[in-house]
């Protein structure tokens, strides 16, 4: 269980160079890289709100600012907020002596108790209120922004004109390059096909200009309101900072001025290999929906490490350790132990027989694909930031240990293994299903006593690659060898005696 | 642990649960208490009086858990009754506290609150879930606590009448739960 | 009318509306460019994954470590907050003049190199906060939470050989909070005191304190003090203990940016040195439009004390001889102080500015290097405003 | 670090047909409306209250120490009405924690001491961190992580939630054993 007790005890290097517990990584198949939630490409796939769980395409999304249009946040507390409904007696408007009762519905918080009647919101006849239902202030403001903001864009314009101008005087061809400038790419096709540029003429463009009123300063400030030195203060009729915030645009300073605010989208995301853009993982649009169209968790092709069991750990003594291997695939994989500094060579090693140079370190065999794209823009893979409190024996690098394959069924099937290995006692001690418990030999650094002990080895599996490549015509799966690296926490060295 | 014993053993009769009030037999009431009509004590609440005895009004609900304690103060004079009084109306939520010596009516504990010996309950106050008060004070009437800060405000209303839920209670729990028998010891 | 003629106009409306953000050092606002306010302020912080504890993102330890926190922080502006995609998409960041380059640089790596944003473009508070406004000439005066910086800015460009920064802001006045609460506390201990947390205070500045009037400050100065506004008793902690705030602590605690001591600055010299540094012509203009923008020009009575402040400075010995402007005029931009540099970087990044001026993200593979905003911008918003004169 | 061995009294434990642990120490009020789908490990002190309405749980989930199912009532202008608790499988609720969720999906984690309010809606591999409140009727997405009081979304889960909940919960049913005479 990596993640939800311990998800620092064993870490696995990524590509990138961070280190993360299994559970948070990728694999690229593509690749036949390790990636992590750093360096994956994070796009968001859809909106949906996170109370009623309503999936809104992204264009209406958008349009709504991302914010569902049912659904309100308390402006008190910030939790979301119920509808409550009433009935109210009217009378009837063509027989005074009838009395009709009529269902209204009013939004109360379950958390703090706010409701929309503490600040004098009229009860609403429908229960999806509408935002507009409740007048926002500030409007006004947003009147004099949009001239603002036509202002710009004018001058914006005129500078642009003004910019294309010089540049078909000096440099004709210059423009040229502004088709590779992203955005730009309407308005310019269009002037390539030699059709006349959209832009307004310059004295259009004046004209517009010569009518907008800037600001005017005033000498009047508001002044601080007599009162404040001779009334008392009910600080609980203040809003704190956070409620303020929730609200930017008017950032009301009295409680009575709160009212709800309608509850921000959540996403669902992707993930995209940022080496060869294929993606890692794709959620399914529904936001009810725990599946996935692509999910390469790194855990369902590397092999699991985890640690069972430590022995007292003496600095400079020789501890036992225990730690499992468990296979994810359906194919037997064979495992061989390496040092760090092996597996981090064979990981530079193979980079530069890519021709993927953008891509420093991996463990992946040339991939021809990668000629066709534009090299994709990542960070400097990092050095691995831990610091090695202990050393390991390990088996020598000939020491084969293959791992059976994952049987799903085999978990409802308590029959023991009839799979004969012919493993060396002193390092297999037990074997389950998929997984092979190993016995190595820690030597804890005596100077890191109090320290937690931290050892670190490299190991290669096979792996059966099902992607076919454009290189390789042919369908058949590939086996590779591909190596990681991981890290381990064994616990607190003490004090040698 | 033995004088402990001996003040159960004393203080078993003087338990006084009224005719029409619902204890469940798995419940744990110690020392003098008296339980007032509609009252609901859910199996697994516990009702300690230690250093004096505790009225419990009418219609209130004790949920499972909720440990209501007449406690013992520490340095105070045991000579001294110490009389904790509940109205009538409240809710005691699962797993929340009350050491208070005062409550008035129609408060709710929410679950895993907690208040301390301290804390005055007036009339329809909500004391949220997970809120503990431990400082010296009453609260004012309709106050609400919540949150991780214990914020407070006071409500437009006082929190709903728990009258419906005993109502349905009264019907369904003596269908399943042997019951303390009224004005009786167990 | 201006509306439908632009409409006609651009290919730029299919466009994905570029992202506009504004780091604080206390609070980031965050959002679209042509949208009047931002869609989040939100404190700059992240959670940590590790330890769950929330770590100020510009309190990085080394550099490594401010690269994460920024990478962590904006993922959660994108995708907390905005809900957009940050690849391929245009990013105004809205800056200080005094943003420290390397802090720049690393910003420019992570929206990049991290976030393979299509383009950047760097605009100074100061200049883009007059777009709120539609003028080009303006005395700007940011209050922030670390410090006040007082940049004229005439014609669309910034003076700034009359800069003035000072650390007489946010943290000051709660720092001044704290130490006249503490020193209530040598007589009178409190527990209510002893469980203040720095959220309380900036809560208790932001609830109960307010800016008092020169009037009042000066007679309290000649001992003869007004009577002090009420006090407010303040509720600390779980245990509720409480916490009184006098009215003295209300009342003056936002004066620790007004008093000149030793140094001879406060906030209002800091205004009158930055004019008095700009030559003469521009002075009647830069007095007569002054802008007070960041989240500190927001307490109450704030504007009011300002101007009470350079009136009776202006004409005070200090300053007669070298000023001769006793009149001052104030903008109220449509936009609240905290978020009013945010609005100028939103209006302006929803121009054809962003086009010609950002930094491409080519350009910026090319070079791994940010070219100084003084280059980038400055001229050209002067270029476009001078010929809309 | 793989689940150690947790060691429960053997006399303590009833262990049914289908795999359920049971301790001898709970209060399972109303067990006829109470279904435990198998594997299902309830613990010392926990509450399940079968009483006000049907409490029913997929196969391996935990209930830990002092931990209360109950399901949530609704106020209706004409009285209250209990609803049932439905749990999905591979749920962990934390010990002393408070359920009174409508439904809990799927791979659910709840830690310790956590308040689940009435008719709260927990999707399938969400995760409530220790000591959060739920306020009533607050939806959980699925892959959220939430925290705090009021309990607001913190992060996510990663993709393979449920991949994890499954192995969690397998492997303390494994190790689940009694303690050796």
């Amino acid at each position: 269980m990596a993640l939800m007790f311990q998800s620092d005890v064993v870490q696995y290097v990524c590509t990138c160079g961070q280190l993360k517990p299994i559970s948070l990584m990728y694999f690229c198949r593509h690749c036949l890289k390790l990636r992590c939630g750093y360096c994956v490409c994070h796009e968001v796939d859809s909106h949906y709100c996170s109370n009623c769980l309503e999936i809104l395409p992204s264009a209406e999304a958008r349009l709504k600012k991302h914010r569902c249009q049912t659904c309100f946040d308390c402006p008190n507390c910030l939790n979301t907020l119920a509808v409550r409904a009433t009935t109210v007696s009217v009378r009837d408007p063509d027989d005074p002596n009838k009395v009709n009762s009529l269902k209204k519905y009013y939004h109360s918080c379950f958390f703090c108790r706010w409701t929309t009647r503490d600040v004098g919101l009229p009860d609403q006849a429908v229960q999806t209120v509408s935002a507009n239902g409740w007048s926002q202030k500030g409007e006004s403001n947003i009147q004099r922004i949009n001239v603002l903001l036509e202002y710009v864009r004018l001058l914006g314009m005129q500078e642009r004109h003004e910019r294309e101008q010089r540049e078909k005087k000096f440099t004709p061809r210059s423009r040229r390059t502004f088709t590779h400038h992203p955005g730009l790419t309407a308005a310019h096709v269009r002037k390539r096909a030699g059709l006349p540029p959209e832009l307004p003429a310059p004295s259009t463009i004046r004209d517009n200009l010569a009518e907008f009123q800037p600001a005017v300063a005033k000498e009047e400030v508001a002044s601080l309101p007599e009162s404040i030195f001779t009334e008392e203060l009910d600080i609980d009729q203040v809003t704190t900072l956070t409620q303020r915030l929730a609200q930017p645009e008017t950032q009301p300073e009295s409680i009575v001025d709160l009212i709800p605010s309608c509850k921000h989208l959540c996403t669902k995301r992707s993930q995209r290999c940022r080496g060869c853009e294929h993606n890692v993982s794709k959620p399914d649009l529904n936001p009810s929906s725990i599946k996935f169209k692509i999910q390469h968790a790194a855990s369902f092709h590397v092999p699991e490490v985890r640690l069972v069991s430590v022995q007292p750990l003496i600095g400079s003594k020789e501890c036992e350790i225990v730690i499992v291997f468990s296979n994810p695939s359906q194919q037997p994989t064979t495992i061989s132990f390496i040092t760090l500094e092996e597996a981090e060579a064979e990981a530079q090693e193979h980079t530069e027989v890519t021709p993927d140079t953008s891509v420093p370190q991996g463990e992946a065999p040339p991939s021809l694909s990668s000629l066709t794209r534009s090299p994709p823009v990542m960070e400097e893979p990092r050095p691995v930031s831990i610091a090695v409190t202990g050393d390991v024996n390990l088996p020598t690098a000939d020491v084969e240990i293959v791992l059976a394959p994952k049987d799903d069924a085999a978990e409802y099937d308590d029959s023991s293994d009839t799979q004969q290995f012919h493993d060396d006692p002193q390092i297999v001690v037990h074997r389950r299903a998929n997984k092979a418990s190993l016995r190595l030999t820690v030597i804890p650094h005596a100077d890191k006593a109090g320290q937690n002990c931290t050892i670190g080895f490299g190991f290669r599996y096979t792996y059966i690659n099902r992607i076919s490549t454009p290189a390789s015509a042919s369908f058949e799966p590939q086996k590779v060898q591909l190596s990681s690296r991981t890290f381990l926490n064994c616990g607190k060295i003490k004090e040698s005696q | 642990m033995s004088s402990q014993a001996s003040h159960e053993s004393k203080s078993k009769s003087d338990l006084k649960i009224s005719d029409q009030a619902l204890v469940c037999h798995e419940s744990k009431l110690r020392g003098d208490i008296t339980i007032g009509p509609n009252t609901i004590v859910h199996p697994r609440a516990t009702i300690i009086a230690e250093a004096g005895p505790i009225i419990i009004g009418a219609s209130n609900i004790i949920e499972e858990q909720a440990y209501i304690i007449n406690r013992l103060r520490p340095g105070a004079d045991p000579s001294i009754v110490q009389v904790m009084e509940i109205g009538s109306n409240n809710v005691f939520e699962v797993d929340c506290v009350f050491e208070s010596s005062m409550m008035g009516n129609q408060n709710v504990l929410e679950v895993k609150s907690h208040v301390g010996p301290g804390v005055e309950i007036s009339d329809g106050c909500i004391i949220g879930a997970g809120c503990k008060l431990n400082g010296n004070e009453r609260l004012p009437e309709k106050s609400v606590i919540y949150g991780s800060d214990c914020a407070r405000r006071i409500a437009m209303d006082k929190p709903p009448h728990p009258s419906l839920q005993i109502d349905y209670l009264t019907k369904i729990l003596v269908k399943y739960h042997h019951l303390k028998k009224p004005r009786s010891a167990n | 009318m201006i509306k439908t003629f632009y409409e006609g106009g651009m290919g730029l409306t299919s466009e994905k509306q570029s992202v506009v953000f504004d780091f604080g050092v206390r609070f980031t606002k965050a959002g679209f460019a042509g949208e009047a306010a931002p869609r989040c302020i939100v404190r700059t912080e992240v959670r940590c994954s590790r330890s769950g504890q929330m770590r100020k993102v510009f309190d990085a330890l080394n550099s490594d470590e401010q690269y994460d926190l920024l990478v962590d922080f904006i993922h959660n502006l994108y995708f907390r907050h905005l809900l957009v995609s940050p690849k391929d998409r245009r990013v105004v960041v809205v800056e200080s003049v005094l943003c420290p380059t390397a802090i720049r640089e690393m910003l420019a790596k992570v929206l990049f190199m991290h976030f393979e944003v299509s383009s950047l473009l760097f605009v100074p508070s100061h200049v883009v906060a007059l777009s709120t406004l539609g003028v080009n000439t303006a005395l700007v005066v940011d209050m922030g939470a670390v410090e006040t910086v007082v940049i004229p800015v005439h014609e669309g460009v910034a003076v700034l050989h009359a800069w003035q920064a000072q650390p007489l802001a946010a943290n000051a006045v709660e720092s001044q909070i704290k130490e006249m609460l503490s020193e209530r506390e040598k007589s009178k201990p409190s527990e209510g005191f002893a469980n203040l947390t720095e959220a309380n205070i900036e809560d208790i500045k932001v609830r109960a304190c307010f800016v008092t009037t020169l009037q009042r400050t000066l007679k309290a100065e000649e001992g003869k003090p007004c009577p002090s506004p009420p006090s407010v008793k303040y509720l600390v902690g779980p245990d509720s203990h409480i916490l009184n705030i006098s009215g003295d602590i209300r009342e003056n605690s936002f004066n620790v940016l007004f008093q000149q001591d030793a140094d001879q600055i406060s906030v209002s010299t800091m205004i009158l040195d930055a004019i008095i540094k700009c030559p003469i012509d521009m002075r009647k203009p830069l007095a007569e439009n002054i802008l007070l923008i960041g989240g500190t020009s927001m307490a109450i009575g704030m504007g009011a004390r300002i101007k009470e402040e350079l009136e009776f400075l202006s004409a005070s010995p200090q300053y007669s001889e070298r000023l001769k402007i006793r009149s001052f005029q104030f903008h109220s931009p449509p936009a609240k102080g905290n978020y009013t540099a945010w609005l100028g970087g939103a209006i302006y990044g929803a121009t054809d500015f962003v086009t010609i001026k950002s930094l491409s993200k080519e350009a910026y593979l090319r070079e791994r290097k940010v070219p100084d905003w003084v280059s980038l911008i400055h001229n050209t918003y002067n270029a476009g405003t001078k010929r809309s004169v | 670090m793989e689940l150690q061995d947790i060691h429960y009294n053997k006399a303590e434990y009833v262990e049914t047909a289908s795999g359920n642990k049971v301790s001898r120490q709970t209060v399972l009020c109303g067990s006829q409306n109470i279904v435990l789908h198998g594997k299902v490990i309830v613990q010392s002190d926990a509450i399940i209250r079968g009483d006000l309405a049907n409490v029913r749980t997929g196969r391996y989930c935990i209930i830990s120490k002092r931990a209360v199912l109950r399901p949530p009532f609704k106020k209706f202008s004409k009285g209250v009405a209990f609803f049932p608790l439905f749990m999905g499988d591979h749920v962990f609720v934390g010990e002393n924690s408070v359920v009174s969720a409508a439904m809990v999906g799927s791979y659910v984690y709840i830690g310790n001491n956590v308040v689940i309010g009435r008719r709260c809606v927990l999707k399938d591999c969400c995760y409530i961190e220790d000591n959060s409140v739920l306020p009533p009727e607050t939806v959980v997405p699925s892959f959220a992580r939430y925290a705090g009081s009021p309990g607001v979304c913190v992060g996510e889960m990663p993709e393979c939630t449920q991949e994890l909940m499954v192995d969690l919960t397998r492997n303390y049913y494994e190790h689940f054993v009694p303690a050796p005479q």
